[in-house]
């Protein structure tokens, strides 16, 4: 498995670019989701696309993968004419792609995974002595660590991302293709991935990355393509560019970057967790004895790798889940494995969750818009009667909400899943923040999002808490905790391992925190003292 | 003329192929167009609604008369004779008491009595078996009889007695019918009288796979499996069918209940070239006699029905 | 009803490609029946007359709809949730146990108005308790419900033959029946009904369950698209994680729909108990339960749908067997395979017409072509 | 003792007879499944082979032609399904509720209009049917206590096709387990996006897996009329189809513990043969029918009691769909 292939010079001293796409056309029936599309990546760089959502990015990918078919245009790869009709002629070329949501099956372990379409003859058994070497010395050139046996299941995110990784490169792609790859990253794995990154195109390997996250762009890339509705609209080098230009050629309009917001006030505590933990079926402790204040008219950020009780929390806290020990109380109720709070019973106590995973929890794809813009509230008498849900005041309602926050398509009628994510985002943010709450739990708010929309979401959270609201924000975007959050939390392993005033934040110190190291230099120095 | 005046035979779910009961009607009533060249109509029901569906469909048509196989259709025969006093009907395994019906039911525990006392004797271990095809009225007058014939020839030997199961395909499961059959022989029957329909079938297979004896029900299924069959209890349902038609076309039916018994050849146990070399002298002269006394009432056969009791 | 991602207008769609498809199973059929040395035309012929052409025949080939309808609504409802309930068949004999129950105990002492009330809440009471088992099973252990419902069919056929055979049969019979409820039992054949009204019409065992079963049908609409209950039921059939965060009880959901279905199961013992037959009896299901499962799929769940399929596979019992009535040639298993070819055509084989006719019509009609 | 332990291994060879079909089509089941197609046509292919097999075998007096042709029926059939639900998209239950249908009216309508039996097959006899194979020594030792009735009555006696059956599970094991095609074919019914851009097309992937399960199917069907019967009777798989499907999931989609479940499935079914009439300590002689539902009670009970929650392959039932 050596990197070659794709990229030959040319001879001429100009190597030919690693990819050329001319005139991508694309339409799904009802969208021309590829408009004429051309680009230019030369090999050995890192080239970022950025775009809104539904600009038309993974659709171009796909077609680059062979995933989808495109209805005109050419590709060349390493300055040849290559039809590509199926990821396997993809691979063929030396295309490798981490899609947005991993292709990864579940079960199988990491090696399985690997090997999976790679297999190395009509046995596994062979093949797998050979992946676990080849394995080896990828993790080492590019240090990708993860342990090949380990169920994909079981990972967090970021592994599993790079068991994508490897799967690429174990096929010897040397262009590859990353599709939103920091989306579900902590800050500390992206920082982990880009040097990955680095160290593929120091070996020759071309990246085109797409990201919604500009300072990433800026980080990394050595050049960058905007799209805006189908289109390619302008190609610059990274060095001679701005966040600011690109944001604006990606919206069409100016973008304020930074949130705008006043000191808060905050008022009484509204909930108060006290030594909450959760342990869960297969008995591992998920959480482990948390305690703290919401008060209102603040925002308190929760920050923390993925995976370390976050989104426990946000479970028991809404109800979801019972807490195994420890109580908490919302106004005056208090709610602990005895006295188990419903959902249901939540939303009475006016608190709202906006949950970290849309697409599981926070709407029901194959429901109307309107369907899930009720979720949760159903048994609401503004939208049902003693029998029949009212469905005109849903409409009608559902419409408002729509129009209120620029949802767009704004038709109550398409199914939830027929919205990109950041529309979805704004649906179920519509349908929680509408409902004016004491309380509002939200996760990972902009997953995904592109920047006008996390524009708009972050001053809907901002202008709850001027109006009163209590807000529990989760994210593993260091950034957005930052400049939303009044006081930050760090989580670890369950526990809450620090509590920083918004004034001093330090993404330094929290990042360490988040790795709980800042604890380990500290026990360390006092043992040292000691 | 003829045609319309066409007779009618109406099947029951098992089918005319059953390889039993609904066959046996089938045959008679194609012996009666060969011999008179007369068309008859038929149905097979497929669910309980049709059979007066198709009892009436008949008598619409001006079939005359319009035959019902089976117990399950007496009410459905009820109801078309009251709708059509016109029409004569009959009704083979169940009385129906309407002027224009005639009612045929066979003493199947005579029949039955009879080759347990064949069984008795051809077993070598003392261990004979039944196997029936649904736990219902009908099939433990069979299995009464049976054990009571057992018993008269060989007081201690013992009979295991297995129902196949309890939906419509009991009457069609030769697979379950094998297995039934090989757990009797396991635990050492030798002689297995089969009371299943198609089930049967499967019964005796087994009994030809493992060297046993079975015995065929309701038509001579003797030449089944040569050497294998010890007999077969016949229910003349065959002649039934015949004679009903014959006697409707020359005039000589007549309503109300007629009883088939040994006495009346309606009910008999089949000897032929496919199993005489089974059945030894002695064999012979015990069936004669058994017979000859049910006949004159010297044994009275208990019948089932007559208390829903088999007393043991 | 409609399917979103069709390009087709809807009356392409729910209309004539359904049509399109039963027509290309009769084709297929009569390509058999030819093959067997029989007229195809003669056959179609005596179908189509005898489902359709006559008061008689529309009694029976209604007689038929209704039962399916009952049971084609209870998968329906139970797909809705999330859950696939292969018991119908299980469900539907012991609904019709509850009824008999109730009219031999009252037919006596109760006039029509007031048994029919009871039995209706008994057939819905002894087929949702029938369908209650394998739920609480799947709510409290996760016992695969395709598994206990398969087994409660079987159960529910050992429980019928006992009771039948030791139990209800009426004394000295030779046939495992209970004995016939008094006529105050009888609901009125439609036959009877429209004549009261001086319209007469020929008998057919068509009764009065089939206004009940177009009544569940608004009620199964209504609740499924219109009630907050009908709001869970899809919810958790649609995304259990969400239901949760919803506030909704999955196992609550699994066993008010699972007992919505087997009371949906067990009214078809109104139509053939009280309606028809006027006694227990064995095997009175018939396969209808299993049936369902084919007539509420290809009625893609919803009432108006599972009406349709419900009345397409009414005709095709109705038809096939004046066919059988007509000519002994056509054995009733020819009808069987017909089925079984309209349920692969129009059912399996639903979208393989949908491409090419979606090439079609925008040929037809190139102007409509959305732009993105 | 003796008599008490013979009883106890005849009525494990009971099991293992009634075993063999539910135990092939278990595993036609379980591969079909992990390429993500959900089959409930099982007991329609079964009857078409059985059916099939007992034609082709009287036709040409050999058990194996019957076999043969078992297998090309029960293929076709499963490649319908294909046709129906993979190239079509259609809705995978509709398809085997239709192809059940259907076989059940086309074996008893081609029945007799070739046999003119009542669509039955004329009894098979000799080499038309699979005989039983007879171990060497196996007479010699049957008095030999405790083993020898193991290897005369419980190892010995059956006929091809039951060693088939039994040798089909490490095979199946193994392709799934330990081959590319078995990797493939789980990741498929997993998680077919993946297989897909891994450069593997999902629709070869589960053409494949029909094809097999086709052939398993047309193995268990043989068996009913060339192997434990002899000749064709209508609907004479008697729902055994249904049953096997009950086992795949019992089983998890493994195919050790389906053998185990199709076992459990058999010996229940022998155990209740054999408690008919008897006198119970305790509770007397038993309803007979409660005895027949036995099996199915206890099945309930044990799925309750102990197997807990079933997770059935990711993908299985759901169109492969890419692109609207
Ligand atoms: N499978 C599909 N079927 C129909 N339309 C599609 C499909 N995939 C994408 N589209 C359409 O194509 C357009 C481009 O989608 P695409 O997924 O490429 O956007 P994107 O730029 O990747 O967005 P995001 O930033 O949200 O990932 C969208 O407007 C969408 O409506
Ligand atoms: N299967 C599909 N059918 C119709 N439209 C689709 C489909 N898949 C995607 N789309 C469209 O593609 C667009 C972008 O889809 P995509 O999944 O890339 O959204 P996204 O914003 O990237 O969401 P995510 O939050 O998952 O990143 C959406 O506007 C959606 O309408
Ligand atoms: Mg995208
Ligand atoms: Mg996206």
């Amino acid at each position: 498995m050596t990197v070659a292939g794709g990229a030959t010079s040319s001879g001429t001293g100009h190597p030919a670019p690693a990819i050329q796409l001319r005139g991508i056309n694309k339409r799904f029936s009802p969208v021309h989701a590829n408009r004429d599309v051309n680009l230019v990546v030369p090999a050995g760089t890192i080239h970022g696309i950025v775009g809104e959502n539904g600009a038309g990015k993974s659709t171009l990918m796909s077609i680059l993968y062979g995933f989808y078919q495109a209805d005109s245009g050419v590709i060349e790869v390493g300055g040849q004419v290559c039809p590509i009709n199926s990821p396997e002629d993809a691979l063929a070329a030396g295309i490798g792609m981490v899609h947005q949501h991993f292709m990864l099956v579940d079960v199988f372990s990491v090696l399985e995974n690997i090997l999976l379409g790679a297999e190395g003859g009509p046995l596994l058994a062979p093949g797998m002595a050979a992946a676990r070497k080849e394995i080896a010395r990828l993790e080492a050139d590019y240090g990708l660590e993860v342990d090949p046996d380990a169920l994909v299941g079981d990972l967090a995110v970021g592994l599993r991302q790079r068991v994508e990784l490897l799967k690429a490169l174990y096929r010897g792609a040397n262009i590859l293709i990353l599709d939103e790859p920091t989306g579900v990253l902590t800050p500390q794995e992206a920082d982990r991935l880009f040097e990955i990154l680095r160290a593929m195109r120091d070996r020759g390997v071309t990246v085109i990355l797409i990201t919604h996250k500009l300072q990433e762009i800026m980080a990394i890339t050595d050049n960058v393509s905007v799209m805006r509705a189908g289109q390619m609209v302008a190609h610059r080098e990274t060095a001679q560019t701005t966040r600011e230009e690109l944001a604006e050629l990606m919206v069409g309009r100016k973008v304020l970057l930074r949130v705008e917001k006043s000191v808060a006030a905050p008022g009484d505590a509204l909930l108060r967790a006290d030594g909450l933990s959760l342990i869960d079926a297969a008995k591992v402790t998920r959480l482990d004895g948390v305690s703290l204040d919401l008060r209102a008219g603040e925002i308190v950020g929760i920050a923390g790798v993925t995976g370390n009780g976050q989104s426990e929390l946000l479970e028991v806290l809404s109800g979801i889940l019972p807490p195994s020990r420890g109580r908490f109380t919302v106004h005056d109720r208090a709610i602990d494995q005895d006295h188990p709070c419903t959902p249901e019973e939540m939303r009475d106590l006016n608190l709202a969750h906006v949950p970290e995973d849309r697409q599981r929890m926070g709407m029901i794809s194959a429901f109307a818009a309107w369907e899930t813009a009720i979720l949760g509230y159903h048994c609401d008498p503004a939208y049902t009667g003693p029998i029949l849900l009212k469905t005109n005041a849903i409409i009608d309602d559902t419409d408002g909400k729509m129009a209120r926050f620029d949802v767009r398509p704004a038709d109550p009628q398409l199914t939830s899943d027929s919205f990109s994510g950041g529309n979805q985002q704004k649906l179920v943010l519509a349908r929680e923040i509408e409902r004016q709450p004491d309380i509002l739990l939200v996760g990972q708010p902009t997953r995904g999002v592109d920047i006008g929309a996390i524009e708009f979401i972050h001053q809907q959270l901002i202008d709850m808490r001027d109006a009163g609201c209590a807000v529990l924000l989760v994210s593993v975007e260091l950034e957005e905790i930052l400049s939303l959050s009044d006081r930050i939390l760090v989580m670890f392993e369950g526990r809450i391992v620090g509590e920083v005033a918004a004034a001093d934040a330090d993404a330094r110190i929290i990042g360490l925190m988040m790795a709980n190291a800042h604890e380990k230099a500290e026990t360390e120095g006092a043992a040292a003292h000691g | 003329m003829a045609a319309d005046k066409m007779p009618a035979v109406v099947f029951d779910m098992g089918g005319k192929f059953d390889k039993s009961f609904n066959q046996g009607v089938y045959d008679g009533v194609e012996k009666f167009r060969k011999e008179t060249g007369i068309k008859y109509r038929e149905f097979e029901v497929k669910n309980p609604t049709q059979r007066e569906q198709a009892i009436r469909k008949m008598a619409q048509r001006g079939s005359d008369p319009v035959l019902g196989v089976g117990f399950a259709q007496a009410s459905a025969i009820e109801k078309g004779a009251k709708a059509f006093p016109k029409t004569r009907f009959t009704i083979i395994d169940m009385v129906v008491m309407q002027p224009n019906v005639q009612s045929i039911v066979f003493k199947e525990h005579e029949g039955s009595f009879l080759v347990g006392v064949l069984a008795a004797m051809a077993s070598k271990t003392g261990k004979v078996g039944f196997v029936g095809g649904m736990d219902i009225p009908l099939i433990r007058r069979f299995e009464c009889g049976y054990i009571h014939g057992v018993k008269h020839a060989n007081a201690s030997a013992t009979v295991y007695a297995n129902m196949t199961g309890t939906t419509p395909s009991a009457w069609n499961d030769p697979t379950k019918g094998a297995e039934l059959a090989k757990s009797q022989f396991d635990r050492g029957a030798d002689v297995i009288f089969a009371a299943a329909g198609g089930t049967g079938i499967g019964v005796y297979q087994a009994a030809k796979d493992n060297g046993k004896y079975a015995i065929g029900v309701d038509s001579n299924q003797n030449h089944l499996h040569p050497g294998t069959m010890l007999t077969s209890m016949l229910k003349r349902v065959d002649v039934a069918a015949y004679n009903t038609f014959k006697s409707a076309n020359d005039g000589s039916w007549k309503s109300g209940i007629q009883v088939l018994g040994l006495k009346e050849g309606g009910i008999d146990w089949a000897l032929d070239e496919h199993n005489k070399a089974l059945i030894t002298p002695a064999m012979m002269a015990a069936m004669d006699k058994a017979k000859a006394e049910i006949i004159s009432g010297k044994i009275m056969v208990h019948d089932y029905m007559s208390d829903n009791k088999c007393p043991k | 009803m409609a399917d979103p991602s069709s390009k087709l207008p809807t009356w392409v769609d729910v209309g004539l490609l359904p049509l399109i498809n039963v027509a290309l199973a009769f084709v297929v059929s009569g390509l058999l029946i030819a093959a067997l040395g029989q007229d195809p035309f003669e056959a179609t012929w005596i179908m189509l007359r005898g489902a359709f052409g006559y008061e008689e025949s529309l009694g029976y080939t209604f007689y038929y709809t209704t039962n399916f309808i009952f049971t084609g609504l209870a998968v329906a409802v139970a797909f809705h949730a999330g859950l696939f309930n292969i018991g119908g068949e299980g469900q539907a004999y012991i609904g019709g146990l509850g009824v008999a129950i109730a009219c031999l105990a009252l037919d006596q002492y109760l006039p029509f108005g007031l048994l029919l009330p009871i039995c209706i809440l008994a057939a819905a009471l002894f087929g949702a308790g029938w369908a209650f088992i394998p739920a609480y099973l799947l709510a409290k252990r996760g016992s695969h419900v395709v598994i206990t419902t398969i087994m409660f069919n079987f159960i529910a056929a050992s429980l019928m033959v006992y009771l039948l055979v030791n139990v209800m049969i009426k004394p000295g019979q030779m046939s495992p029946e209970s004995r016939e409820f008094t006529s105050n039992a009888w609901l009125p054949y439609m036959h009877e009904v429209l004549g009261w009204f001086g319209w007469e019409v020929a008998q057919s065992p068509l009764n009065l369950s089939l206004l009940w079963a177009l009544v569940c049908c608004v009620l199964v609409w209504g609740l499924i698209w219109h009630t907050r209950w009908g709001y869970e039921i899809r919810a958790v059939g649609a995304n259990a994680d969400a239901a949760v965060y919803a506030g909704i009880s999955p196992s609550k959901i699994i066993i008010l729909a699972m007992c919505l279905s087997g009371a949906l199961s067990g009214f078809v013992g109104i139509n053939e108990i009280m309606g028809v037959q006027h006694r227990l009896l064995l095997d009175f299901a018939a396969g209808y339960g299993f049936t369902g499962i084919a007539v509420s799929l290809m009625g893609r769940n919803h009432p108006v749908g599972i009406i349709l399929a419900a009345l397409l596979f009414g005709a095709l019992y109705q038809g096939g067997a004046e066919l059988a009535f007509e000519n002994s040639a056509f054995s009733p298993d020819l009808i069987v395979v017909i089925q079984g070819l309209v349920v692969l055509f129009s059912g399996a084989l639903s979208y393989m017409l949908r491409g090419p006719m979606e090439r079609l019509y925008l040929r037809l009609s190139p102007g409509r072509l959305v732009e993105g | 003792m003796g008599e008490d332990f013979l009883l106890i291994i005849l009525t494990f060879d009971a099991t293992i007879r009634v075993s063999v079909p539910l135990i092939l089509a278990a595993l036609a089941g379980l591969i079909v499944e992990r390429s993500g197609v959900i089959d409930i046509g099982l007991e329609g292919k079964m009857l078409a082979a059985a059916f099939a097999a007992a034609a082709a075998a009287y036709a040409t007096n050999s058990a194996w032609l019957g076999l043969g042709a078992g297998i090309v029926a029960s293929v076709l059939l499963a490649l319908l399904h294909g046709f129906a639900c993979i190239t079509h998209r259609g809705n995978q239950i509709v398809s085997g509720v239709a192809i059940n249908i259907l076989v059940s009216g086309l074996t008893v309508l081609l029945g007799i209009s070739w046999f003119s039996l009542g669509g039955q097959t004329p009894p098979l006899t000799g080499d038309a049917r699979f005989k039983s194979l007879t171990f060497p020594g196996a007479e010699a030792v049957r008095d030999i206590p405790v083993l020898g009735p193991i290897y005369s009555e419980l190892l010995s006696g059956h006929n091809i096709l039951v060693y088939l059956a039994f040798l089909t599970v490490p095979m199946v094991w193994w392709l799934v387990y330990r081959t590319r095609f078995g990797l493939r074919l789980r990741a498929t019914g997993e998680n077919p996006a993946a297989v897909d851009t891994a450069g593997i097309s999902v629709i070869r992937m589960r053409y494949l897996a029909l094809i097999l399960c086709g052939i398993l199917c047309g193995i268990a069907g043989s068996y009913f009329s060339t192997g434990h019967g002899a000749g064709f009777l209508r609907e004479m798989t008697a729902g055994k189809g249904f049953i096997a499907l009950a086992a795949m999931i019992f089983g998890k989609w493994r195919p050790v513990p389906v053998l185990f479940a199709c076992l459990l499935f058999g010996f229940l079914d022998a155990i209740a043969i054999r408690l008919q009439g008897v006198e119970l300590p305790l509770i007397g002689e038993m309803p007979v029918q409660f005895i027949q539902a036995l099996p199915y009670i206890l099945t309930v009970v044990l799925l309750a009691g102990f197997i807990g929650r079933a997770i059935a392959p990711k993908a299985s039932g759901v169109p492969y769909v890419k692109e609207h």
